[in-house]
């Protein structure tokens, strides 16, 4: 590697010369490193090279994804932000705008449980109201290793507790979410964070800085030493090492947070706010360069002005910091006062550490020294860009019912599968979290989708959480498409009209081509299906190289879905609302068995093709449940997805205590009631009205069926003995608390 | 046997509770305190009379549980 | 109704509170920042919200309890002026030495929130004149520390003095150990201070008073006072 | 000057804390402990090198703040 001489300009007398030891312990590649040396003609100082090593390493600059992600539909009539801000921005209407986004802490969650969820908490939440939103709900998407895995209870203690204590604590609302298990994930949990907010739709605040020798102002917590690396560690692979190496982790204030949270929409309520960008990865680093790249300016900073927790933080040391809560913002200079005044009335730090310049440099000072002289544009856009190759996984074969022995009968096998792992109440875990402060929330968790009122109502925002990895990894293209399908679905299936997406693409080490497939395809899955379904991405985050040692997670494209309801008193709830109503199921049942957790989980085979998803079908039917919803026909609603039929059933009665029996003529075989053919919902209409329905679901092409009638205290199967659905219900309840009790493994 | 494990953060581990109390003393009119740092005693009472199993015992509660080693150092110390 | 809710950093549920005291008496609160002294002129409602004032550091309620409003509230509170404190306001009110005793980690050692059912123990009281003695409301409760103990004689007085006001029971108003989710002795949710015009409760009534979030039953609550605030005029 | 202030539970008062952990260590197969009573530990960083002044400072503090008095006993060490 050709090493240059040194800049004399750059007067660095502190810092240890580069060796390609160094470049390579700050995850470049010498051919990235090579890129440095044409970009700025000259061999870099350890500041100037840690900075690029945080801009440019996966996390921050997408550099294996961002050809694949321009691929996927992000405008569309309520679109205001598309991707590239904080957080994407959609128009709900009445001057309203809804902000959200989906971010992963999978790597600090697995060093630190507690600090890490919570730290990933509170940095969606920062990115929500960086654009002026007030959070009015948060949501999470947890995956654990297996439950006989010996770290995995720790894990999920650690993991939930920290979602809780920060979100409960800065005084939002956890709404929704996800908790699944799989080996896959033991050696790297996911931990998957949504925050929505709603702010004016004139009142969005971005990260472009404008004007020259406009003063940077540094807002928050004080910097210290934590987290340094924390933006490469979310980039490199683990290996068994990586646990003895702990790097600092960082730890969250949920109330300087919150107190941040309040000084923030106070000074822009004020109007003194020409930009605002949160530090989030890499810190001080990342939103000062982006602060400036976007708005075609340069950045001076001056560090002795950076308020530090501890003493003799270098340079480098404060460029890379991950210390939390903390903003940087571009001021009108005539606001000054009274924009420090509000901060200070909070009891929060606040300096001038910059400037913005003409020269389009982004220049460091430190001690009367310059630490940095770089390109400000290329540093951020000049980031390295990778076509990486990709295989396509082989089809799997389409597993016939026929060939799939039931090894129980249909009423066991149901009571097992409500109890397993994966479809067991999570109540234990959202319990945890207040869902009900800010006293909005019409549709607490456990449904198909939260509903939150907005302001006074009678809008409200419905919102859920999806993805199927198992399908995912056996088809990735099909995955992709379920996971989109089924959060619209989700919506859907409260009444919602769903309106766009953030999505949170978690996958493992994209320098393997067969990883780099299953990338390319849900990419391209998901592309389709929010095409077909007027579903826009407007916001997400990518997480690479969750593995461990050679074995990869499953691919875990995590869709977070937001939908409107005109007036929330006409969403639809799970649960049957009565006896002697109608129960119709709406779309085709083939009885798809292959992936379905019937198979894995009754028969122990993982195996076989997913279920296809035909996006038109899936709009058609879900079209025809919202309107029946809306008229106020449908008076219980939910969608179809893991366990198939008999498990929407079963979570329709317990959900209400009201039992359910079918009619006799129907299949008894165990791929009519477990298969996970998409497109389906089960909705109760009164018993008068079903033949009405029905005539009109035909006319739609849709098509409906009755399955029977509800009514008594027990669900009974055709041909089957009726099961209570209090017993139902002690098994859907017991697992989870059991097992983090340490009682069954 | 009494012991007592005595757990406190890191240096440089951020300590949110630490900085709140700072603040409030100084609200309070208590002059002249400079920084706070927060942790934790945990005072056991153990059975038997072997301290150097005691010492084990205790060593073993620290890692396992009564101290995040990530983020803290613990010290053990058996009183008799 | 004029009623003032104190507002301290890191509290977070005022607005609910806010909210609701509108929507019960049609009179906006005053929201009252931590370092006044004084509270506004011609409150007869003081409310001390729910939240993490600062963060819960230290102790629940500990760092709160000592700041400048508290001294206003408590004089307040000497000269009869009705005092509603709602979870972490409980906690100030404990700390602040407005009610005896303290608020413990939950039994079993998490935060939670659910709906829990409270049975009313007396309904003549300012506080509980909406509801009738026995009655049984069902209010979410959403905290981590919530396990009222204190010493022997106290715990006697507040019973002996029928201080308590509600406790955590079963929807049949039965005592039952499964529904004391926080562990909290004699399963207390609320108390009055002897002079019987500062109530310290756990559960959110606040945020039980409209049909179209789920539930009415904390409205008792706020129209009681609302009422005996209209009849003392 | 480098002090600490330790707060422990009154006897009598009951330690939810305390409890939960003992089963906790139980559960994880540490032998031996009868019983766990948790506190807590306030490390402060004292201006100036007057002892007596300090003491007085962190006897202050622990009145009005660091330890609720109904239920914690405290004690103050300055370690110079
Ligand atoms: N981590 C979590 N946080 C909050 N709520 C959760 C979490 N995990 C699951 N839930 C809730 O439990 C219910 C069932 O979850 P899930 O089976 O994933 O629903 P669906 O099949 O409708 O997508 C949902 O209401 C969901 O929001
Ligand atoms: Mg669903």
């Amino acid at each position: 590697m050709p090493l240059r001489i040194r800049d004399e300009t750059l007067r660095v007398t502190n810092e240890p010369a580069i060796t390609p030891k160094l470049v390579a312990e700050h995850g470049l590649k010498p051919d990235e490193y090579q890129r440095v040396l044409d970009l700025i003609g000259r061999e870099p100082s350890l500041t100037e090279l840690g900075i690029f090593s945080a801009m440019w390493n996966e996390h921050c600059s997408y550099k294996s994804s961002k050809v694949h992600l321009r691929t996927l539909p992000t405008t569309g009539k309520c679109v205001i932000q598309g991707p590239g801000e904080n957080a994407g921005v959609i128009d709900i209407g009445d001057g309203l705008a809804c902000v959200f986004k989906m971010e992963s802490h999978n790597h600090p969650s697995y060093i630190e449980p507690y600090q890490g969820a919570a730290t990933g908490v509170g940095g969606i939440l920062r990115d929500v109201f960086t654009m002026g939103a007030r959070p009015i709900a948060c949501l999470n998407a947890l995956s654990f290793g297996d439950p006989k895995h010996p770290k995995t209870r720790h894990l999920v203690s650690g993991v939930v507790a920290g979602v809780g204590g920060y979100g409960n604590s800065f005084g939002v609302p956890t709404v929704g979410g996800q908790v699944r298990f799989h080996t896959r994930y033991d050696g790297n949990n996911l931990v998957n964070a949504m925050a929505v907010g709603l702010a004016e739709t004139d009142k969005i605040f971005y990260a472009a800085a404008s004007g020259v020798g406009m003063p940077i102002v540094y807002l928050g917590s004080k910097t210290g030493r934590d987290g340094i690396h924390g933006a490469s560690m979310a980039s490199a692979e683990f290996d068994e090492d990586s646990e003895g190496k702990r790097p600092t982790v960082q730890v969250g204030d949920p109330f300087s947070e919150k107190l941040l949270l309040e000084a923030c929409l106070e000074i822009m309520a004020k109007d003194c706010v020409i930009a605002i960008q949160d530090m989030g990865a890499a810190g001080l680093t990342c939103s000062a360069v982006e602060m400036g790249a976007k708005g075609d300016l340069g950045v001076t900073l001056d560090l002795d002005a950076v308020p530090c927790r501890e003493e003799n933080m270098s340079a480098y040391e404060m460029m890379l910091s991950e210390s939390q809560e903390r903003m940087l913002m571009v001021l009108k200079p005539e606001k000054e006062k009274e924009a420090e005044a509000i901060f200070r009335k909070w009891g929060l730090d606040f300096a001038i550490v910059g400037r913005t310049t003409p020269t389009m440099r982004f220049i460091v000072q430190h001690q009367g020294k310059q630490m940095v002289d770089l390109p400000i544009k290329e540093l951020g856009d000049q980031a390295p860009e990778y076509k990486r190759p990709f295989t396509d996984m082989p089809k799997l074969p389409v597993i016939k019912a026929a060939d799939v022995k039931a090894p129980m009968p249909l009423g066991p096998a149901l009571q097992a599968l409500i109890a397993t792992p994966d479809l067991c109440s999570k109540r234990w875990v959202w319990e945890q979290y207040d869902h009900i402060i800010l006293g909005n929330t019409v549709q607490r968790p456990g449904g198909d989708a939260a509903v939150v009122r907005v302001l006074e109502g009678p809008k409200a925002l419905a919102l859920s959480t999806d993805v199927t990895p198992r399908y995912c990894e056996a088809d990735a293209f099909e995955g992709g498409k379920q996971a989109v399908a089924e959060c619209w679905r989700n919506l859907t299936a409260v009444g919602a009209k769903p309106l766009a997406i953030t999505d949170n693409l978690n996958f493992g080490n994209p320098e393997r081509p067969e990883i780099m497939g299953q990338f390319v395809g849900c990419v391209r899955g998901i592309g389709e299906a929010c095409k077909a379904l007027d579903f826009p991405v407007v916001s997400g985050n990518v997480s690479l190289y969750n593995e461990t040692n050679g074995r990869a997670i499953l691919p875990t494209p995590s869709i977070g879905g937001v939908g409107l309801l005109d007036d929330f008193t006409k969403s639809a709830t799970l649960a049957f609302k009565a006896e002697g109503e109608a129960i119709l199921l709406i779309g085709d049942t083939h009885g798809w068995l292959g992936q379905s957790l019937y198979l894995r989980d009754i028969c122990g085979r993982e195996e076989g093709a997913p279920p296809p998803v035909d996006l038109v079908v899936e709009k058609r039917n879900g079209d025809f449940v919202r309107s029946a919803i809306l008229a106020g026909t449908a008076t219980a609603a939910h969608d179809l997805s893991d366990g198939g039929l008999a498990v929407a059933l079963a979570e329709m009665a317990m959900a209400s205590g009201i039992g359910a029996s079918c009619e006799a003529k129907l299949e008894a075989g165990h791929a009519f009631w477990f298969g996970e053919d998409q497109a389906r919902y089960l909705i109760t209409v009164e018993a008068a009205q079903a033949g009405a329905v029905l005539a009109r679901a035909k006319a739609a092409g849709v098509p409906a069926r009755r399955l029977g009638l509800t009514g008594g205290d027990a669900l009974t199967l055709p041909g089957e003995r009726p099961i209570l659905v209090t017993i139902l219900r002690e098994g859907f309840e017991a697992w989870l608390p059991a097992y983090m009790a340490g009682g069954v493994n | 046997m009494k012991a007592r494990v005595t757990v406190t953060l890191k240096t440089g581990v951020l300590d949110p509770q630490g900085k709140a109390i700072e603040g409030a003393l100084r609200s309070l009119g208590v002059t002249g305190v400079a920084s706070v740092r927060q942790g934790k005693v945990f005072d056991i009472e153990i059975e038997g009379s072997d301290k150097a199993k005691a010492e084990a015992a205790l060593k073993a509660a620290a890692d396992k549980l009564l101290a995040n080693t990530v983020i803290e150092n613990y010290r053990v110390e058996v009183l008799g | 109704m004029k009623s003032a809710v104190l507002v301290f950093p890191g509290i977070n549920r005022e607005r609910d509170m806010a909210r609701t005291l509108k929507i019960i008496s049609g009179q906006e609160p005053a929201m009252v920042w931590h370092t006044e002294t004084e509270l506004p002129k011609g409150t007869d409602l003081a409310v001390i919200p729910g939240g993490f004032s600062y963060g819960d550091y230290l102790r629940c309620g500990a760092i709160a309890a000592r700041s400048p409003v508290m001294d206003a509230v408590r004089s307040f509170a000497a000269k009869g002026g009705l005092v509603l404190a709602v979870c972490n306001g409980f906690q100030i009110a404990c700390e602040a030495g407005l009610l005896p005793g303290v608020l413990m980690r939950n039994a079993r050692l998490k935060f939670i929130c659910r709906d829990v059912y409270l049975r009313v123990e007396r309904s003549d009281t300012p506080f509980t004149r909406g509801y009738n003695a026995g009655q049984v409301i069902r209010v979410p409760s959403a905290h981590g520390e919530g396990n009222y103990i204190a010493d022997v004689e106290t715990i006697a007085r507040l019973e002996g003095e029928g201080r308590v006001l509600f406790r955590y029971s079963a929807p049949d108003g039965k005592l039952n150990a499964d529904f004391n989710f926080n562990g909290a002795t004699n399963a207390i949710a609320g108390i009055v201070n002897d002079k019987g015009n500062v109530l310290g409760m756990m559960p959110h009534p606040e945020n039980h008073v409209e049909a179209a979030i789920g539930c009415t039953d904390g409205r008792g609550l706020f129209a009681g006072l609302a009422d005996h605030l209209a009849r003392a005029a």
